[in-house]
């Protein structure tokens, strides 16, 4: 699975693209404490969200195998 | 209509008008966001704006399209700078154009705080001594 | 600071702009009034603005002051038209200009009601079979 | 006394400075009424204020022999 960053995840996975091994499908919330685990900076952030084909989803959406990943901290724009 | 663009070339206030103008709009309401020298008592140096552009047109979209079925507007232009800002320079602009004033800045209003809110894109401040990714951290 | 005027010379957003730059300045909100093709189910040819203007700068000055002292805002900007205006033409414009976007927004659209409930400026419109004083009856 | 009139109260004088001969000084409401009188159009407007020496004053204000003294029909600036 590949998995885009923006922002401060750039910076924390120090690509703008990780490639992510995984057992067939998984789940935001899956996703996101493997990655918490991976790289502990993550629990830091004031949030971490998780958008599949460029929509916001929740813990509980099933990502399949390839959908477009994002990690998206905190949004900052205007 | 809706005017959405994300571009990494200054922004212009008087095109986003020009894309409003239409006889039946008596009120346009606009903000233009412009990067300032300080924040949280340091002194700002310039700015580095990154979007994660397909989603970040996405949802400027559907904060565009949220707008107008909610407001009574005509038309409305969303328009997010990226790359490095110097002081003065401007990240955003919002026009928001309607028959009366009211929903032309309510409209405008609603998409700027929206925009900050929903919208993937990120900020990075470059202070004398360092930088930092705003409101990354609690 | 405040730039109040009143000219009979089309208004430009852009040159008002340029007034409230300042490095100290994050948000802009802009009001521009339009003319528009209708009011109250009939078609407007033309507007024609008369103001008393000794006393309407006057006042004009008055809503600047008040703004920059309520509202956390660092600049004002209140432009006024008079004389013929073809469509979409622009009467008013008002800027204001604020380290944050709230104040910015409160002092505009605090700005553009009270001078339309203030400041002494006529609007006479023009239908394709007479016209009237905007206002002037109940 | 001069009085300098604008918008529709410049119609309904058909004229933009109307010259009223006055005993001495008179109040904003004396003003009002003696106008309402000649010209009963005034009587027909939303409402009709009085400036003098470019501010709005209320009924009681007492006008003086060289104030400048304008008729403020509705206003509709912007």
């Amino acid at each position: 699975m590949e998995i885009f960053a923006f922002g401060i995840a750039k910076d924390i996975l120090k690509t703008n693209k990780l490639i992510l091994e995984t057992d067939g499908n998984i789940s935001v919330k899956e996703l996101k404490i493997k990655l918490m685990e991976m790289f502990p900076e993550f629990q830091k952030l004031a949030s971490l969200k998780i958008a599949v084909n460029n929509e916001y989803q929740e813990d509980g959406f099933e990502i399949k195998i390839g959908d477009e990943v994002a990690l998206i901290p905190p949004v900052c724009g205007g | 209509m809706k005017h959405i663009s994300i571009s990494n070339q200054p922004l212009d206030l008087s095109h986003c008008m020009s894309l409003v103008e239409d006889h039946t709009v008596g009120g346009i309401a606009t903000f233009v966001g412009t990067v300032r020298n300080h924040s949280q008592g340091q002194t700002v140096i310039r700015l580095d704006f990154e979007a994660y552009e397909k989603m970040a047109l996405s949802e400027m979209g559907k904060i565009a399209d949220f707008a107008l079925e909610k407001f009574e507007i005509e038309h409305i232009v969303i328009h997010h700078r990226t790359g490095s800002l110097s002081l003065g320079e401007i990240p955003v602009i919002i026009v928001a154009a309607a028959a009366h004033r009211k929903p032309a800045f309510e409209a405008c209003q609603f998409a700027i705080d929206t925009l900050k809110e929903t919208v993937p894109i990120w900020k990075k401040e470059f202070f004398e001594n360092g930088s930092h990714w705003v409101s990354a951290h609690p």
